[in-house]
């Protein structure tokens, strides 16, 4: 089982999170063209390897987080909260 | 007020063992959001209203205020601290948990049969919170030196605390 | 090539096995072929059947990078079905049912196709409506074959399922009674000594390592095992579709690897005689018995992207608790192996059978979890497509740019969400 | 004849006698005994019968590896079939019996099938069955099935009990340091000695008692108490009985605990906890197991490992024979036969090798063991093995040599460590030849690996291995890197000859390499002449490995069978990947609690009990529960929704609509936010008003609908449906974490904290206005259509109302504290009963929103568009939102798609269902022209009315007849197409 290691809560189960996807994708602005946005939403590159990815610790602190993790064996690189707001709020504590 | 309905009326609560003792309290509870920017003022603010020496630390509670997100407190009793209105908002959520206090020998066993959380005194003692699963249901559990509060979603929480009574009967 | 039957088995059980010959030659590659399927799974082995027996190519070549059959097509539960409702979908997937059932005898090898009936439990008024939607179509576009069974009917053909004391409680199922279950590994082998007897070169441990190509078609591929250059090439390798697409140069595909777990239990005398499906509280599980006894069944993806084929903890439990919920008496029978497959989710839940950027090029993908029960299907349009060059009707809609149009075939209505189709 | 229960020594309590049943005899063991030991205590040898063949089949290991005592224990709806007797424990009152045979598995009619067994090769049945033999003439799956029903009923082994297991099981998280597999002097000691450096240590023993191999040799009893000790002392948490059945990523185990396990288990008893074990560091101690090797008839009864004659003898002080042969080809069998020997069997020693181990051979001889070198035993004679026949070493085979009786055949091909944990997390094992074994030398993850699990043979070398690993581990556990983790080396005094199967020249014997499946040597040769030789395509075609036993015994034997036919070495044919779980788990331990009604969690509104008390019948909505139908005493379920819709219209009804999602957002940002999640805007939206709103996915399709309330300038009270609550929430923290960071808004699931009741119909305000403390808030003037209000019931209960109405009525949504839900309620409904008003549920619901032609998740089913579902206009042009690019491509725009329509019967006093399919009535097949979503009996109309989608839409069947076809039920009807607003389509009623 994946663990995660919340950069609020620690590490946790897989269980408590649940995956989003590719994290790397950048969503176009809500007018931009229909080619930019057929591929954001369905084109993937599918890594085989080190991948950025979105997980929500939907039954924890909320909060999504983009997570580097190996799509070979699985294991994970590092882990941040996607918000930057509150990943430097986080951060700045975590350093104090 | 006499027209309060808690979610766990039917329970069989208190439950009493050699090893375990489960109650149900009542207690208020408002959401109190901070902004990225006013985080550290609205911790000030909340750790003198709430009398702390110190803010508060991620995942953890004192007193009866908890810190259970980056940005989010949850503020234990009647009434709600008040904050500038720009640095925060508040919301009254005192309805939304059912909350049992388990204490006993036996606390971290019937826990650890309900949350994948380590309970050990290294990774969680005094004052930690954590938010987690029960039973596919999103559920906090605070330790108060050796009790522990688990907080329940009110609509979930008759069918959880039927779980925990019946592996409490087990142990 | 001996054949199959029971004449031979009988001669050969008392000349001590001595009669019997290897069931696919291990071939030399040849340096160049007409047509190159990369993927030597079960709808590499079936396309490249196909093309010889149906097509009259001739020189044909299946080149796989492990042994055949190794990936999915050894990794599935086993079940075969075609309760499919969008148009299109309906028509491959029934057309694959009705070659299913002649199999076989077509191959000269007994893939054991057993028409066990697939059995969808339903547990409210508006599911039993939805699957009736579904059951319907299938009733106007083929065969008789489906059914609602209420409680009792249920009951009575599967009499230890959780009528009593089950959390959501079971109203009913939509039966389709040609549907079953069948013997996978045998349906690969049974590809591969039917082609291979054809004059197909099954190509085994020989990966495609690069590709060479010019603006508009592939020229050679270079593996492990030498340059073969190729008139055609039709990609058929399931969860490794993107690795292969951007070895082509050709970018991104909608499509993602996931991996979804398979249980066997310890063998049993006969319990469960029909395929029983089963989704309702957010879970998704399917159950049959083999015919050496074990009760086989799967559940839901794992929920994240993944090339690795081993499966975790969790879903290991969820499972479980899905095959004690409907049938409480199973709390006793024991898991002896559980094991992961790499699925090519594609972004609507449909596969890929069309032509490409690339003139001589063809793709075949995006099975989900499907791949299976589509193998006949799959091989016989594949085929065809790469022979002709053009789709066949049914199979027009199952093409690439179908996210670009919107003409999306979401037979779960769930989005532009690989974890959430199959 | 043969066993000897010793009068001293062993593990077992002479003073503790059990009683258990087998096969309906009433037979004694002992406490301490396994039921493979007592029964062999009681001389049964005859336990089971193979799978294929159905050969009688005894007890061949005194472990996991067992397969071939396999066996039913307990009885009714406690019936547990595949038991192995050796890992069972006895207790007093079990009983156990035979399986696959008829009619016991001492005389099994199914051995006739011994008879054909030449038939039965590898892969018989992909040959043949198709037909009609001999050539399978025919077509079709049907001949088939009919052979597939007697081979299922042959096939299986043991009988499940219909009945649901009455047992309860816990699932259990535990969390350490350090996970030490295995409790043997290799775990026991690693763990002692990390504990003492105060790490927190859990060792996991699947025995029922720690000390692992020493269990099995003489006098051991001392060191073992002084290792568990040592062990305790130190802080190590011991858990015996408990089987670590998977690793799993991120240093997770899978482990079952067995508890102790009676005949009639007390009311609340546990029998087993599944546990979820994560560790930061896990050390494989799992020692290992030794495997036979193929010679004829290796599977008859009275044919065990070498080292389980060893177990029997000295753990449960058995004696399984008098006379007894040894064959094998490595040290291992030394001590083996010297405790024989010593406990006064009479011993025939044949090691394969020709240079022996010269001390063991010395000592054995003294004890008056006879030792043969270069010779091996070669073939087994008697139904239950009464006689040997031995070979010699000639060429690469054996030459029988001559033929001796005896009662007992232990045999030994070497030692294979358990790596099957390490295998799980995809480590690659390695073939060391010397060691004849596979070993694995590194995984990339925090595990070590010790004592004969690194293939450490002797005592010494285990332990010390185990101390070497302790300060990798340290340094793994503090974030260092660390060494590869087999250490040193430690083997046999002579160096073992391979032996994998005695073949003799000329002579076809029935050898088995994996016994429970009946796969046999002559079945790996057929697989290789069949060019199955891969060894993953040698697995499937045989079957080897696939066992109950997971081919802890036969793998490398099978390997090695195939090395030899392709004239390889056993590295190049390959390895084999166990998967877990070690050994099989109960789907019941993995369920724990989940079961019944416990499956999955039930959600309840505030008033699920009020509305229970209150006559409501309920129905599944997801997780939650809602009412149904209020019926009076006789009616049925159609009778009491139409009195309730027609009750609603009349006069007034109260619905608990609490299982709706709501959602608070706040925040400066908030208008904006919901301007871009909506189609239509909401940025003017004023306080204390309410708006209807549509969302959709990223890729233009509808997602979900409902209203949202704007409290205050920066206050909005979002409802969902009560099926994508939880998903709107997710998407809503999506947005606002992942893409609109800049965005100053809060989202909060308030789903739990307002309960809320639809007040509807003509009567509606006067039913508010008895319980307001402030009635004239929701006059038509303070409160028009779509109008909010915060304000508090007559008791000072806050409360919250909206204008809106899903029944096309004069309507309100009343929300409060759900600690208040039943109060409201009480007075709701004393307000509303005496207006004649009723309760109403989910069905009367549905009537009235088909009249009125409102959606919900029947018609929003994911894949269809604002256009399909008639809320084009609705749709912004000023304001970009999600989803409106990409709804725009040419599919989901093109004529003539399905749109919402409503239905009628043509024949008004007909009938027609959901789930039909609209077709024209010239062409009822194919894929029609649309289907239907939802019916109700209208009580408006008086008939049956109906919602769906056609091709066109309403305008475009004006004139035109369909028919709904529902083959599956009612058939072929023939209805109407009209709008699907069917009900006040000008909405007065809800206005006025």
């Amino acid at each position: 089982m994946i663990r995660i290691n919340c950069p609020f809560c620690g590490p946790r189960d897989q269980v408590e999170f649940s995956y989003g996807g590719d994290g790397s994708i950048v969503y176009p602005p809500l007018d931009a063209d229909a080619t930019a946005w057929h591929d954001a939403v369905h084109q993937r590159e599918n890594i085989r390897g080190l991948q950025v990815e979105t997980w929500q610790h939907v039954y924890g602190c909320r909060q999504w987080l983009k997570v580097e993790r190996s799509t070979v064996d699985h294991t994970i690189h590092s882990v941040r909260l996607a918000h930057d707001g509150a990943a430097m709020a986080v951060e700045a504590e975590n350093g104090r | 007020m006499d027209n309060f309905v808690s979610a766990l009326a039917s329970m069989a609560l208190p439950f009493k063992s050699e090893r375990l003792h489960i109650r149900e309290v009542q207690c208020a509870n408002y959401l109190i959001s901070a902004w990225a920017a006013s985080l550290g003022e609205v911790q000030q603010q909340i750790a003198v209203q709430a009398g702390l020496d110190q803010p508060l630390a991620p995942n953890m509670g004192a007193g009866s205020v908890l810190r259970v997100e980056p940005l989010k407190y949850w503020w234990l009793q009647a009434p709600a601290p008040t904050l500038e209105p720009a640095a925060a908002t508040v919301l009254d959520q005192s309805h939304s948990k059912a909350v049992v206090i388990i204490e006993g020998e036996a606390s971290k066993d019937l826990l650890n049969r309900c949350i994948p959380i380590d309970l050990r005194d290294s990774a969680f003692n005094d004052g930690a919170l954590a938010s987690t699963v029960f039973h596919h249901v999103g559920v906090t559990v605070w330790r108060q030196a050796d009790v522990f509060w688990l907080f329940m979603p009110r609509t979930y929480a008759q069918f959880l605390t039927e779980s925990l009574l019946e592996i409490a009967q087990s142990l | 090539m001996t054949r199959f039957n029971a004449w031979n088995v009988l001669k050969n059980g008392l000349l001590g096995q001595s009669g019997w010959d290897r069931q696919w030659r291990d071939p030399e590659p040849k340096s160049a072929y007409d047509v190159v399927i990369v993927g030597g799974g079960l709808h590499g082995l079936a396309t490249a059947y196909y093309l010889a027996k149906y097509h009259q190519v001739r020189r044909i070549a299946v080149v796989e990078k492990g042994w055949i059959g190794g990936g999915n097509a050894g990794r599935n539960t086993t079940i075969v079905r075609s309760n499919y409702f969008l148009p299109g979908n309906r028509e491959f997937y029934e057309k694959s049912l009705t070659m299913w059932e002649q199999l076989s005898h077509e191959l000269n090898y007994n893939v054991m196709f057993s028409q066990r009936s697939h059995v969808s439990l339903f547990h409210s008024p508006g599911a039993r409506d939805a699957v009736a939607r579904r059951y319907n179509i299938m009733r106007l576009t083929g065969n008789d074959d489906t059914e609602l069974w209420d409680l009792e009917t249920l009951k009575r053909n599967i009499p230890h399922l959780n009528t009593e004391d089950a959390r959501f409680p079971i109203l009913g199922a939509a039966v389709q009674k040609r549907a079953g279950t069948a013997r996978h590994d045998a349906v690969a082998w049974g590809y591969a000594r039917a082609a291979d007897a054809l004059g197909v070169d099954i190509l085994q441990n020989c990966e495609v390592q690069s590709i060479e190509r010019d603006e508009n078609s592939i020229q050679t591929l270079t593996t492990s095992r030498g340059a073969i250059t190729a008139k055609k090439v039709g990609f058929a390798v399931a969860g490794n579709t993107s690795l292969l697409w951007q070895q082509a140069g050709l970018g991104q595909l909608p499509i993602e690897s996931h991996k979804l777990q398979a249980f066997v239990t310890e063998p049993l005398k006969p319990l469960i005689d029909q395929v029983v499906v089963y989704g309702v509280g957010g879970a998704h599980f399917y159950i049959s018995q083999s015919d050496k006894g074990g009760l086989v069944y799967g559940g839901d993806l794992d929920w994240y992207k993944s090339y690795a084929q081993r499966g975790n903890l969790h879903i290991v439990q969820d499972v479980a608790e899905c095959a004690t919920a409907i049938f409480p008496c199973v709390g006793r029978a024991r898991l002896l192996r559980h094991w992961s497959g790499i699925q090519d989710m594609s972004m609507d839940g449909s596969p890929f059978i069309c032509k490409t950027p690339l003139s001589n090029l063809y793709l075949n993908a995006g099975w989900n979890y499907g791949g299976f029960k589509a193998t006949c299907a799959s091989g016989w349009y594949f085929a065809d497509l790469i022979a002709n060059d053009r789709p066949d009707p049914v199979i027009e809609g199952h093409n690439l740019q179908r996210f670009e149009t919107g003409a999306v075939l979401d037979e779960r209505g769930a989005g532009a969400d690989c974890k959430l189709h199959g | 004849m043969g066993v000897k229960r010793l009068s001293q020594g062993g593990l077992v309590d002479r003073s503790a006698p059990l009683n258990f049943t087998w096969d309906g005899q009433r037979l004694q063991g002992l406490t301490g005994d396994s039921l493979a030991s007592a029964l062999l205590a009681n001389e049964q040898w005859v336990l089971g019968r193979s799978f294929k063949y159905h050969r009688p089949r005894g007890v061949m290991s005194a472990g996991v590896e067992e397969s071939g005592a396999l066996l039913t224990v307990g009885e009714g709806d406690r019936k547990d079939p595949n038991v192995r007797a050796t890992t069972q424990p006895l207790f007093d009152g079990l009983v156990a019996s035979g399986q696959n045979a008829w009619p016991n598995v001492r005389y099994d009619v199914g051995a006739i099938n011994s008879l054909f067994s030449p038939f039965y090769a590898a892969g018989f049945y992909y040959k043949t069955f198709m037909g009609l033999p001999p050539f399978e003439w025919g077509k079709g799956t049907w001949l088939w099935m009919q052979y597939e029903k007697l081979i299922r009923k042959a096939a299986g082994m043991g009988t499940l009990s219909r009945a649901p297991d009455p047992d309860h099981y816990d699932h259990a998280h535990l969390f350490c340091d350090v996970l030490v597999v295995g409790g043997g002097v290799a775990g026991l000691t690693a763990a002692t000695q990390l504990a003492a450096q105060g790490v927190d240590v859990v060792l996991c023993e699947q025995d029922v008692l720690l000390g692992g191999d020493l269990l099995n040799q003489p006098n051991s009893t001392v060191q073992i108490e002084a290792l568990t000790a040592a062990a305790r002392d130190s802080g190590v948490r011991l858990m015996a009985n408990t089987t670590v059945f998977g690793l799993y990523d991120h240093g997770v185990a899978g482990a079952l605990e067995r508890l102790p396990e009676t005949a009639s288990p007390a009311a609340h008893q546990v029998r087993q906890i599944f546990w979820t074990i994560r560790a930061q560091h896990t050390v494989v101690a799992t020692g290992a197991l030794e495997r036979s090797y193929a010679f004829g008839n290796n599977d008859r009864p009275r044919v065990l490992t070498a080292n389980a004659g060893r177990a029997y003898l000295n753990r449960y002080a058995l004696r399984l024979g008098e006379s007894v042969v040894i064959s094998g080809n490595n040290d291992g069998i030394y001590g083996t036969a010297f405790d024989l020997a010593k406990a006064g069997a009479d011993v025939a020693l044949y090691d394969v090798r020709a240079k022996l181990p010269g001390q063991l051979v010395k000592d054995a001889e003294d004890a008056g063991v006879r030792v043969r070198s270069q010779s091996a035993v070669c073939n087994v004679a008697g139904h239950v093995a009464r006689a040997v026949e031995i070979g010699t070493v000639q060429g690469d085979g054996f030459a029988i040599e001559r033929k001796r009786a005896c009662d007992l055949v232990l045999a030994s091909g070497g030692w294979s460590p358990v790596i099957h944990l390490l295998a799980h997390r995809g480590a690659k094992p390695i073939w060391h030849a010397d060691l004849c074994c596979f070993v694995v030398e590194s995984t990339q993850e925090a595990i070590s690996v010790c004592g004969s699990a690194a293939a450490y043979w002797q005592t010494e070398d285990c332990i010390r291995s185990a101390e070497a690993i302790v300060p990798n581990v340290l340094a793994s556990l503090s974030g260092e890197s660390f060494a590869g983790y087999r250490v040193g080396s430690g083997g046999h005094e002579a160096e073992m000859t391979p032996l994998y199967e005695a073949k003799v020249c000329s002579r076809k014997l029935k050898a088995f390499v994996d016994p429970q499946h009946d796969v046999s040597a002559s079945d790996v040769r057929l697989a290789h002449r069949e060019g199955f030789v891969s060894v993953e395509h040698l697995k499937r075609y045989t079957t080897l490995g696939m066992s109950n036993d997971g081919g802890k015994m036969g793998n490398v034997i099978g390997l090695a069978l195939m090395a030899d036919a392709l004239g390889k070495d056993i590295p190049d044919v390959g390895t084999t990947r166990f998967r877990p779980p070690y050994t099989s788990v109960a789907l019941g331990a993995l369920s724990a609690r989940s079961v019944g009604k416990h499956f999955r969690p039930l959600r309840r509104t505030a008033l699920h009990d009020w509305n229970l008390r209150h006559g409501a019948t309920m129905t599944e909505a997801g997780l939650w529960q809602r009412p149904w139908y209020f019926a009076r005493e006789g009616e049925t379920i159609t009778e009491a929704y139409i009195r309730e819709a027609t009750t609603v219209r009349k006069t007034v009804g109260l619905c608990d609509v609490t299982s709706l999602g709501k959602i608070a957002v706040q925040g400066p940002d908030a208008a904006e936010f919901l301007n871009r999640i909506y189609i239509n805007g909401f940025a003017k939206l004023a306080v204390g008003k309410a708006r209807y709103g549509i969302m959709l996915r990223d890729d233009g399709f509808v997602m979900d609908d409902g209203t949202t309330w704007r409290l205050g300038e920066e206050d909005f009270f979002m409802t969902t449906t009560t099926a994508h609550a939880a998903k709107v929430m997710v998407w809503l923290e999506e947005l606002l974490q992942l893409r609109w960071p800049e965005l100053k808004v809060h989202v909060a699931s308030v789903s739990d904290q307002w309960a809320g009741v639809a007040v509807a119909g003509p009567q509606s305000r006067a039913v508010l206005e008895a319980v307001l403390a402030e009635p004239d808030v929701v006059s038509d003037e303070a409160l028009p259509f779509m109008g909010v209000v915060e304000t508090t019931l007559k008791s000072g209960v806050q409360v919250r109302i909206a204008r809106i109405s899903f029944s096309g009525e004069r309507a309100f949504e009343i929300y409060c504290g759900s600690g208040y839900a039943e109060h409201m309620m009480e007075g709701l409904w004393a307000a509303a009963e005496p207006l004649d008003g009723c309760l109403y549920g989910l069905e009367a619901l549905g009537a009235l929103r088909i009249e009125k032609g409102h959606v919900t998740g029947a018609e929003l089913d994911g894949r269809v568009t604002l256009e399909d579902a008639g809320f084009a206009k609705m749709a912004s042009t000023k304001k970009p939102y999600v989803g409106n690019v990409l709804r725009q491509r040419p599919a989901m725009q093109r004529e003539g798609r399905p749109q919402l329509v409503g239905i009628l019967p043509k024949d008004r006093s007909g009938k027609f269902n959901a789930g039909a399919i609209l077709c024209k009535p010239d062409q009822i097949s194919g894929h029609g022209e649309g289907w239907i979503t939802a019916v109700t009996h209208s009580p408006v109309m008086g008939h049956w009315i109906g919602l769906g989608y056609i091709t066109g839409g309403a305008e475009a069947w004006q004139q035109k007849a369909a028919v709904a076809a529902d083959p599956l039920r009612l058939g072929n009807v023939e209805v109407e197409i009209v709008s699907p607003h069917m009900y006040d389509p000008s909405g007065e009623k809800m206005r006025g």
